[in-house]
């Protein structure tokens, strides 16, 4: 669902979707070191409420998908079908060292790996696990993405642009 | 009314983890119940047998984010004993203090999901609120929130100056005060107290007989605790009490876990109050002699065993990890049928499950199939993006 | 009415809240955030990505002559960490050599590639 | 009232369906931030439920698999077209220009319209919590329905009419009713705070237990639509509570100005059903859900009596002349 930032509606809607971006969290098969971190945050010293964020159930209601956590072969068809459970426009925030790039799992038999390798990913928390303020940091990160995504009409600008830029090195 | 399959899990509000209930339901009251836990499994006993043992702790450390130090210690402990390494008493004092510090921050977050998973969001909002202190305690001490990297093979990895000590007491009134003001909720509230009391009930033979441990089993009037039964770093020398209960339910398992909070209080002003001088870390040597050990631990949730068999090199030949959670399912299933769907969250947060520690094992039940809801045997090759 | 009293004391008290980022969240002095390498002093002798239990840290070539216990000796290799993979245990800053690899207590880093890497930024 | 512009504007700019939308959007913060406080937290800003409301609105509208779709289209809509239409009748300032002898009786049923049109989602949605949620929030609708509406019928029994007006108009030369049926208040509170489904009686939508119960499928406008009929029927209820029982407590002096005495009397009903709002937010950050069969007994047993009990006590205070 893109929207013309022209208009006075879509500059409306740009705004209120910076402003009330509801998560739903996802373990891929973590250690719940970045879930209750994450928690932490909704939490009354963080409080991420004062963003609008709220933390949904169900996947139908949320606009970023948190994902925690290197993805193991049982929960990654399961991530996949979350993610397409999520209306547009939806965007994928993967928080820690295994969500990443799979961490101190990486290479073990029951594992498929980071999440890009299931979803695409929009932002990467580094870190294992990331204190509060740098999954904020993160969803800051990703608030302002949304933005560029409306100015460019979706997201497809960031994939042209990065192989823009790769087929540029190639050259 | 005909019966229904209700599927509670690996994506749902109530669980913060991967697990898979099929709760069968007759309109609101369960019958059935089939359980697969599995969906985190990722493989890390055999990780740890191809890692030397510098390299397996913080694995090691990884198999829960929650309990992250019982863990380590109860595997340090055990390469400690094959190698006949005596670790000095500062350490022993560091590990306890830890692990105390850990007990309370875990305790104080069952607290507050148990509250959440019955729609009461404000005591989840306050105990999470004051868990922040204990978490802020362990930064300093450790320089992570949740996984310390505390332990090495012989004693542990950084020393508390004075100065942290004297930041880590001074947070301990505020946290005692907290404590009491939880006592008083929790007997008061009625509405809460209508959704715990009665619920869950285990007797004490049925507790027994089921192998729940922890504060599962404590809550039942089974007065087991290897802290007091097989003593380990320094819980014979200081003094704390097991605390029980004879309620069985919820309820006593709050009231146990509560309790707990503020005996591990105790331990840790006691230990950071008389903590000895010398040195933190033995000379240990790289590579263990042939030996097996059955490692015993008091992890918040319960007993955690590790089965260690070393075979004369720097890596484990074998190691076994037998969590709480995978031992108080069973009076999970035992208390759910019957009682109404509703109480599914609150029954299976009782026990405090911990499935990234549980995911060890996979539970096929005898002679049913999985259903259509089972994942594909192979991975999700031949996804893009 | 313990619960009651307490909302209701809350509800006329500033709240706890820490309005991050307007203000800052303490980070206290130990915390093993952002890796980093000081060039100047690092020999490179792989110990570090021996050690590292997420394999965040390889050896890329950058020869140098560097000061090691009085001596002058020449390097050559020195690590590179992927920022992405590093799970903060502390295993290369406790097991280097020289004291060069250090988690300093700092923020890390979010963004969307995973190729970000820390040659030497001390 | 005939001037038809006059009646248009009324119910369509103030204090029809723009006043109450705004109304509503402020009534959902203050529920927000109250909470938020009681819990030590800061709470969202002011715009957020406007921010929330406009967002859900643009968002891809998903159809699960073999949903009748216009039945789910329309459900959302019917809901909060009826919430809508009951608030013109619901006296703001002064009476109604709507009002009818049995306009109460209109607007109690109006209000069952949401709960039924969740039903009949939850039912809808092919999906196994929405489908739990629905057969809750009908099985809690027989529940708290009847203490809900003996309650609120009470007034009626004592003022000698069925007209919100009138009985407002009644408690001005009389007592105020909450004063004088305080039983009857305190039940058609705890009633309301069941219709709306907050949070010791937020069964049908149990996140813990169901996701989101019949919300659980909707997306886009959809969920939009629901979520505003929802705050809507929060001001309603509370506008109607306010009217029913708390008419009395008018502005002791006379003032000359309609337009100050207007202005005054708005203030007024500002005033109550921001108190109304306090006490159901207090009780939603100081309870826990309770269950459905706990919720037959409490309803049953404790509400249907109270409010039995009152009916009693009014006939008599009738029959013996007090209050009258």
């Amino acid at each position: 669902m893109t929207v013309s930032n022209r208009t006075f509606s879509g500059r409306l809607m740009t705004w209120a979707r910076g402003k009330s971006p509801w998560v739903t969290i996802f373990n891929s098969g973590g250690c719940n070191a970045c879930d209750i971190e994450i928690i932490a945050c909704l939490m009354p010293r963080f409080d991420v409420e004062r963003f609008g964020i709220l933390s949904r159930g169900s996947p139908r209601h949320a606009d970023i998908l948190i994902v925690t956590g290197a993805v193991t072969r049982q929960q990654a068809p399961r991530l996949r079908r979350v993610w397409e459970q999520m209306p547009e426009p939806k965007y994928v925030i993967a928080v820690g060292a295994c969500a990443a790039g799979g961490g101190v799992f990486q290479g073990l038999y029951h594992m498929v790996g980071s999440v890009d390798q299931v979803i695409p990913v929009d932002v990467f928390v580094a870190g294992c696990p990331p204190r509060p303020d740098e999954i904020i940091n993160a969803v800051v990160t990703c608030l302002g993405l949304m933005a560029e995504d409306a100015v460019h009409g979706g997201r497809a600008w960031r994939t042209k642009a990065t192989s823009e830029a790769v087929a540029e090195a190639i050259a | 009314m005909t019966r229904i399959v209700v599927p509670i899990g690996p994506q749902h509000p109530a669980l913060k983890e991967p697990v898979n209930f099929r709760v069968v339901t007759d309109g609101e009251r369960i019958v059935d119940l089939e359980l697969n836990l599995s969906y985190s499994h990722r493989g890390i006993e055999k990780a740890a047998e191809q890692r030397d043992f510098i390299r397996v702790l913080p694995l090691i450390e990884r198999v829960c984010g929650i309990c992250s130090h019982s863990h380590a210690t109860v595997f340090s402990k055990g390469i400690e004993e094959i190698m006949g390494v005596e670790i000095p008493p500062r350490a022993q004092y560091i590990r306890t203090i830890i692990a105390e510090l850990e007990r309370m921050h875990s305790h104080m977050l069952w607290l507050g999901v148990a509250a959440h998973e019955v729609g009461f969001n404000t005591l989840f909002m306050w105990t999470w609120r004051d868990r922040e202190a204990v978490l802020d305690t362990l930064e300093e001490l450790s320089g992570n929130r949740v996984h310390y990297n505390m332990n090495e093979i012989g004693g542990v990895r950084l020393d508390l100056s004075p100065s942290q000590v004297e930041a880590a007491l001074a947070r301990m009134p505020v946290l005692e005060e907290r404590i009491r003001a939880y006592v008083g909720m929790v007997e008061d509230e009625e509405t809460m107290l209508t959704r715990f009391r009665g619920v869950g009930s285990l007797s004490r033979e049925e507790a027994l007989s089921f192998g729940a441990v922890g504060p599962t089993a404590r809550a039942s009037g089974v007065d087991y605790d290897v802290r007091k039964d097989d003593p380990y770093l320094v819980y014979d020398e200081i003094p704390w009490n097991v605390v029980t209960d004879t309620n069985g339910d919820v309820y006593g398992r709050t009231k146990v876990r509560i309790g707990e909070i503020a005996e591990s209080l105790g331990i840790v002003r006691h230990c950071l109050e008389n903590l000895p001088g010398g040195p933190i870390r033995a000379e240990a040597p790289k590579a263990a002699p042939p030996g097996e050990i059955l490692s015993r631990y008091e992890a918040p949730r319960g007993e955690v065993a590790h089965f260690i068999r070393t075979n004369g090199t720097a890596r484990v030949e074998r190691v076994d990890i037998r969590t709480p959670t995978l031992a108080n399912w069973t009076s999970v299933a035992h208390c759910l049928i019957g009682r109404p769907l509703a109480d599914v969250p609150v029954i299976v947060a009782a026990i405090d499950p911990c499935l990234s520690c549980t995911s060890r094992i996979t539970l096929v039940k005898s002679g049913g199939d999985l259903g259509k809801d089972a994942p594909p045997p192979n991975g999700p090759r031949g996804w893009s993006r | 009415m313990s619960v009651l009293s307490e909302m209701l004391r809350n509800l006329f008290s500033k709240p706890v809240t820490t309005r991050y980022p307007a203000e800052r969240v303490p980070i206290p002095d130990g915390f093993r955030g952002r890796v980093g390498c000081a060039d100047d002093r690092c020999i490179g002798c792989s110990k570090c990505s021996l050690v590292c239990p997420a394999s965040a840290i390889t050896m890329v070539d950058s020869p140098r002559m560097v000061e090691f216990k009085g001596r002058t000796l020449e390097r050559k290799k020195r690590p590179s960490i992927a920022l992405y993979q590093c799970i903060r245990c502390g295993l290369c800053e406790r097991h280097c050599p020289a004291d060069a690899i250090h988690l300093r207590n700092g923020q890390s880093i979010n963004g969307s590639t995973l190729d970000e890497v820390v040659t030497c930024t001390l | 009232m005939t001037d038809p512009f006059l009646l248009i504007a009324y119910i369509l700019l103030f204090p029809g369906f723009l006043f109450l939308f705004a109304y509503s959007m402020t009534f959902e913060f203050l529920d927000r931030r109250i909470v938020a406080r009681m819990q030590n937290r800061v709470g969202p800003p002011f715009f957020q439920p406007f921010a929330d409301l406009v967002k859900t609105l643009g968002k891809e509208v998903i159809d699960p698999r073999g949903v009748d779709r216009p039945i789910f289209d329309a459900a959302p809509v019917v809901a909060l077209a009826a919430v809508m239409t009951s608030f013109l009748y619901v006296p703001i300032i002064g009476p109604s220009p709507l009002a009818f002898q049995g306009d109460l009786v209109l607007v109690l049923y109006l209000l069952t319209l949401p709960t039924l049109a969740l039903m009949l989602l939850g039912w809808l949605s092919r999906n196994i919590y929405a489908a739990v949620g629905g057969i809750r929030a009908v099985t809690m609708l027989f529940i708290y329905e009847v203490p809900f509406f003996l309650a609120l019928m009470m007034p009626t029994l004592m003022a000698g009419t069925w007209s919100i007006s009138d009985i407002m108009a009644w408690q001005e030369e009389h007592l105020c009713l909450a004063i004088l049926q305080p039983i009857a208040f305190i039940v058609a509170l705890i009633g309301l705070q069941a219709k709306l489904e907050r949070t010791p009686f937020d069964i049908p939508e149990a996140e813990t237990e169901i996701v989101a119960g019949p919300w659980t499928e909707l997306t886009g406008r959809r969920l939009a639509l629901m979520h505003l009929a929802n705050e809507t029927s929060a001001v309603v209820g509370s506008a109607l509570i306010a009217a029913v029982f708390l008419g009395g407590l008018a502005f002791p002096w006379t003032v000359e100005s309609a337009i100050l005495s207007a202005t005054v009397g708005f203030l007024l009903f500002l005033a109550k059903t921001v108190a109304i709002l306090l006490v159901l937010s207090i009780i939603r950050a100081a309870t826990a859900r309770v269950r459905l069969d706990q919720l037959n007994t409490i309803g049953w047993k404790y509400l249907t009596m109270a409010a039995l009990a009152q009916v009693g006590i009014v006939l008599v205070m009738m029959a013996s002349g007090v209050g009258i």
